[in-house]
């Protein structure tokens, strides 16, 4: 079923990288890195499964801009409040296909929260559906979309996916 | 569910309702008289909008309290409500949580019924014939009729529904009353809906407090650093707050100011940020819409299932589902008008980010109620005081009271019997 | 477990048995009750079978009731089953599910105890000498037969092992019964049997749907569409219901036909599919054995805490082990004979395809047990309806009846004096 | 401990890439396309750990042809009732050894599984024990076994893991 | 918490504190009684070091039985505890573990208290002005000091703090008692301490079961096989049993030996492993401080929340926090002194690897102890047996005994009614 | 924000490869060949999260040499006794840095435990912070610290992570 890959190994790791990353920016809670990760017009969705598949437009969150996202950063670290949680995301199945200058780029996540004095707890899981670019030599996403099957959201989702 | 039938003993301070005993929030016994007093008698729940079952067998699942009910548009157009458990051993047959059928059949042992609820067949009723012999079937005093599911009331709001377990609730206008259905129909005034989506949270709370979080007109302003730095809410706003005859309805009604700093308001509000500014503030892309008629917010409670939410151009309904003393699920279903242009849509989804589990000035609802449950599991003898602008009920002119919050348990009181 | 100590109130339906309230499947008190009456009191419970114990020492870990025993082989061949529960502090000393041992040995301090359960020694009883001083050690009047572990009850029915908390139980061939007896004869004739291994299901309904499910020869034909497709079970099948003098125990008797059409019970049922094939129907090889003697299928009810499956080629012992109201775990052990030949083991699990948590048509079962205790809990005060081929109790010669049912639930109501 | 991987990187993400694919293919319910990833004689097998420790033959199911996974599928959409769930595979510690012209792979794999209405669980956990050939320039399992840890199943186990 | 309220039945054996009901670790309205008259009454629970907030505003949070509270260091340098739960609504206010603060302010409606817990402000107290109206504010009788924080009482044992929610409860220092009191001050006895970190864990078993274990001399030399085998505790040590004069409080104070073979207390100990040397012995790397005077190890118990170790250089406070009949957190904080140099502060951290969730020497209590709540669980009405030593009270000069165990339950009964 | 990678592929795959080996042989229980993945005077610790943020020496176990790993391995299979139970490491998010003739390597893991008649759990999740080094054509961990969110322990921890 699986033809030979026709994104060089160099670009497949890089991408694999670009993940590592950052989930760990976001695991380690350098919220003011975060929308380093995107380009300035990229658009970032957090959708749910049920919306997602029977082509209801409603999101979770939904940011249109680098800009917004540095707002979402504010919004979380200085107006939002909420008891602190850790996040720990756990990101396989990379499935990585050329898509012009682009990469289409999906993979399956899992989120664990672990709130103070608390158990680990499967907070979320899904899937991202990424378009990613290059620019001067560095990758970022144009594009993400978090579809969560975890509809059912544990009480409320502040940090991002 | 392992009914306790205990009694309760509950002593209450003086004040009554400015003060309410933490036990409302984590005695199991008063929670399943709820269930019973306040979500299966007497009450008309929300269960959903007609534009998400549009054609003749359309269906959704949802719940009234911790029943799970099936919503269902049968052949005339008519929708009927049906309780999601089967009349022979009791299979909640219905998986899906949205549909499209004819019947509904058990999969049990194929019990069928029709989008009444009307059980129409059942296999091997009149036995089997081997040879001669026949075997088995119902008792010849076997009536089907004996056997529906259990079917509720329905009414429609110009497209929102409502049912009831209890045949012989008043009807939903007149349970509504005027005050609050002026506001329910300023929105809902027959105009088509479209639906835009749902969210969904599990808030580790009791269910009451969400009622009484969308009655307390005093904490948006300072839990909520978006509304009053944007000015979408303060405390010098012009507000109403309305409520019905009984005290168990309301709508915060507000008009939105300029925001910004204004001592009255702001002065020592740590949760104020003068010189804060979005780095792109299409999400505050508010367009004032003509049938607004004047308030950008109005906050509906409907007693005890259902939030309707106004805020600027978002739209929203939101349904309580109890599930336990300490924890509720709480859905949210987005809207539109049929007539919304594709820049108002767009408009009202941006808006969305306001709001839901996620949302700058929701999120924070469903954190404060769940350490509101936590500071009452921390000890089960005492009242929270709720004096703000007296200890007296009814409306008001201003949202500066927790006048509705005390109101709801006047009523509760009463129907509770506690 | 903090037993809840009240009273039960129960009305029960004219109908009595026809009609089984949603609260025996809801209530801690009953449960408990249950606990005490039909798991400890009474009652022989399944604990394994002799071959997965064949030598001295080996022992393997079960459940009766809540209460968690060792099974083992002693030194003389004969099997004990003790309570895993050290007597001195209650420490669950047996850590292993399966294994290999002389005495048990409790982590904690050290107590031992032989094969037979008997406390065979303990550190420092004597005290300990320190100089001439001897300090600590056990009161002089203490005696170790004081402090045995608690010892159950042991028969083995050809290799079936069944064990009671309860001394003065009847001997386990009048327990059963020679009705269903038979039925345990024909499969356990003393032949040897060969272990295939293992399936667990942790499943959320009340442990006595289970029972129901295989008291119920209602189902198959329509739940279990490759039942009634491939003609292994259906409607008008040459069938026997045989039930004991009490009522308690059951035998399902069938003899499969050759499946398609037959507009008698296949007509309607929307679970037929007529013209299903298989790409590889391996799986349906079956080999007629000679010790059947007929039927095909014959499913074994021994009340409360084993069913035992013959499926055509496929053999099984399904173990009910309650652990709450609302959910019981479900071992499957999968057996053949000493002489089956490599073609007849193949055969068998293949054949296993049909059962289990993932089989074509048992993975069915457990989904509607799970879907019954939701209906029930949505509501706590109903009751179900078994009136299928009337509302008497006893055996039937088809199988379009639920009067094993009814019958389980008249010797219920006799001991549990519900 | 680790001496030079022995088998080509292209090959090695190809494999990883077949993984991606068919977590793809069972996490979005294309239960049709399942098969697809067998040889036409290929063994499919789910087996608890202890029978396999302890050496005992049964497994939960155990297939010996693509023609049966295609009843299988068949059984899934078309006979056996259920409610439904969302799976969501995450799949990591690929071991991959040449094995005559096949690949022995080894991996750890997590399933969640979430219902309508509820929260996401740990459904479950295990390892892969698989062989993969290529067959007209495509990877395909000729054998494949999951070997799950989580031996309490939570009721049914309806859908491939 | 759904309080019970309801009778307690117990019936002790005759041998009374030497046999306890396994319902002191299963009963709900047992539990309830505990918190209130153990943990909430009569009793100084343990909620930190000094050196955890050595500076003004510094706070940590942690938990009195089932309550939050906060203790924090104010101005003047004092230390005040104040439960963390708002006045108004009942919020539980403080969300970080640790902090630094000046005031405290709840989130929902900013009302802000003081670090001694006074409320001192709160928005729109006085209503808020529009226009010439004045709208809302609280009612003129409304009385900040009445809406304090709950306070506690406090006091700090030359640096180890103690607070209580009982302010008729009797000094400290008496409470404790010259017993115990004396090994307190040996350990603490004004020097600075310094923090080394903290290992947190929930032990599924009831919350007496760990103070029962370190009550409990019998069981090291035999669950700890590292003990015995390296001599770092052995029945034929020289021991001393301190209790105070309510039988509450107990010391186990040891003084190490050789180690390896001694036919008294290793015959017949399958635990101990003659030949077990270590690959690298580091971790046994014991320098004698000069402060020890003789012992090698104390264990102290203070009824009910606190234990303090000193197992030769490793030095810990264990704080148990119940959560249920069947569950207690258990927060392990290990110290230093301010004059340890980097060696022994080294061989402190190296010693810690026998200690803790993972601890070579305590890992396993941890296990034995949810063992022993699955054994209670398995049947409710039966009772240990603790008779090691005879079946009275009071302390020993060895530790062949369990007579702390029995000490405890003779005041738990008194205290208790039961 | 991801410049190309500067740590050959396969030295990268390697390293994969090392980490897949590692969590095989502890989910496969087979402890005495655990410490062959160290150097002679590797160290090992297992750190709470909010001792390592804030600064504070305390390891849950903080092992200083090969020879005291085995000590462990002799303790968890001799001495300390425990209810058996599996564990199943699932780990993404590898981050690899080259460190002088070492590999700095950082990755989120996730472990589940499952114990016998139970349901799987999260039982620890957190992230590894790695040095490893090559001697005579293989890798070892030179050092491992794994920094775990799950900060409450579901009562002991018995196994390695
Ligand atoms: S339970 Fe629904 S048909 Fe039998
Ligand atoms: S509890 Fe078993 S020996 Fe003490
Ligand atoms: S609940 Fe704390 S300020 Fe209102
Ligand atoms: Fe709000
Ligand atoms: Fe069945
Ligand atoms: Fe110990």
């Amino acid at each position: 079923m699986i033809a030979a890959p026709v994104v060089s190994v160099a670009d497949r790791l890089r991408i694999e990288d670009l993940y590592a990353e950052y989930s760990a920016c976001l695991d380690e809670g350098r919220y003011d890195a975060w929308p380093e990760f995107f380009t300035i017009d990229c658009s970032y969705r957090i959708v749910a499964r049920e919306n997602y598949d029977r082509g209801l437009p409603l999101a979770l969150l939904s940011f249109e801009s680098r800009g917004m996202l540095i707002d979402r950063v504010y919004g979380i670290t200085q107006t939002l409040f909420h008891e602190p949680y850790y996040q720990r995301h756990i990101v396989s199945g990379f499935i990585v296909k050329p898509d012009g200058n682009a990469f289409a780029v999906r993979a399956n996540y899992l989120v664990v929260r672990t709130k103070a004095a608390a158990l680990p707890e499967v907070y979320s899981v899904g899937r991202y559906v990424d378009r990613i670019v290059e620019h001067d030599g560095s990758l970022r996403f144009a594009e993400k979309i978090c579809i969560f099957d975890s509809e059912l959201i544990a009480n409320s989702m502040i940090y991002p996916i | 569910m392992d009914l306790l039938r205990r009694d309760i003993e509950l002593d209450w301070h003086p004040d009554a309702c400015a003060r309410v005993p933490y036990a409302l929030y984590t005695d199991r016994a008063i929670y399943e008289r709820e269930l019973d007093r306040l979500f299966y008698r007497g009450h008309w729940c929300y269960v959903g909008l007609e534009c998400e079952i549009p054609n003749f067998g359309d269906f959704k699942r949802t719940s009234i309290g911790e029943r799970d009910v099936i919503v269902v548009r049968d052949k005339s157009g008519a929708i009927n409500v049906v309780e999601n458990r089967c009349a022979h051993r009791g299979v909640q047959f219905c998986q899906k949580s949205f549909g499209q059928t004819k019947t509904f059949v058990c999969p049990y042992h194929q019990w069928s019924y029709d989008l009444r609820g009307n059980l129409i067949g059942l296999p091997f009723r009149k036995g089997v014939k081997q040879g001669e012999k026949v075997n088995g079937g119902m008792p010849p005093d076997f009536d089907l009729a004996d056997h529906s599911l259990t079917t509720l009331a329905v009414e429609s709001w110009n497209g929102v529904i409502f049912a009831s377990f209890d045949r012989d609730v008043a009807p939903l206008r007149s349970f509504v009353g005027p005050e609050v259905g002026n506001y329910m129909d300023r929105i809902f005034d027959g105009r088509e809906l479209t639906l835009l989506g749902y969210s969904r949270q599990r808030i580790p709370g009791n269910w009451k407090l969400m009622q009484e979080n969308i009655k307390d007109p005093y904490h948006p302003g300072l839990l909520h650093t978006w509304f009053v730095t944007f000015g979408l809410w303060r405390a010098d706003q012009q507000s109403q707050m309305v409520v019905d005859a009984r005290g168990r309805h309301a709508a915060m009604v507000s008009r939105k100011n300029d925001g910004g700093k204004s001592d009255a308001v702001t002065a020592g509000v740590t949760s104020f940020k003068e010189n804060m500014v979005l780095q792109d503030d299409r999400v505050l892309d508010v367009v004032i819409e003509p049938w607004w008629n004047g308030p950008t917010v109005t906050m509906l409670t409907l007693f005890p299932s259902l939030i309707v939410q106004q805020q600027v151009n978002s739209l929203s309904t939101r349904q309580i589902i109890p599930t336990g003393t300490d924890t509720f699920d709480f859905v949210w279903t987005h809207f539109g008008f049929k007539d919304d242009d594709a820049e108002m849509t767009r408009r009202r989804l941006r808006q969305a980010n306001l709001f839901g589990p996620a949302g700058y000035v929701s999120a924070d609802d469903g954190e404060v109620i769940e350490l509101s449950q936590r500071g009452f599991d921390q000890h089960g003898d005492l009242a929270t005081v709720c004096e703000l602008d007296g200890r007296g009920m009814g409306g008001a002119d201003h949202n500066v009271t927790e006048t509705l919050i005390r109101s709801m348990y006047g009523y509760y009181r009463e129907v509770m019997e506690l």
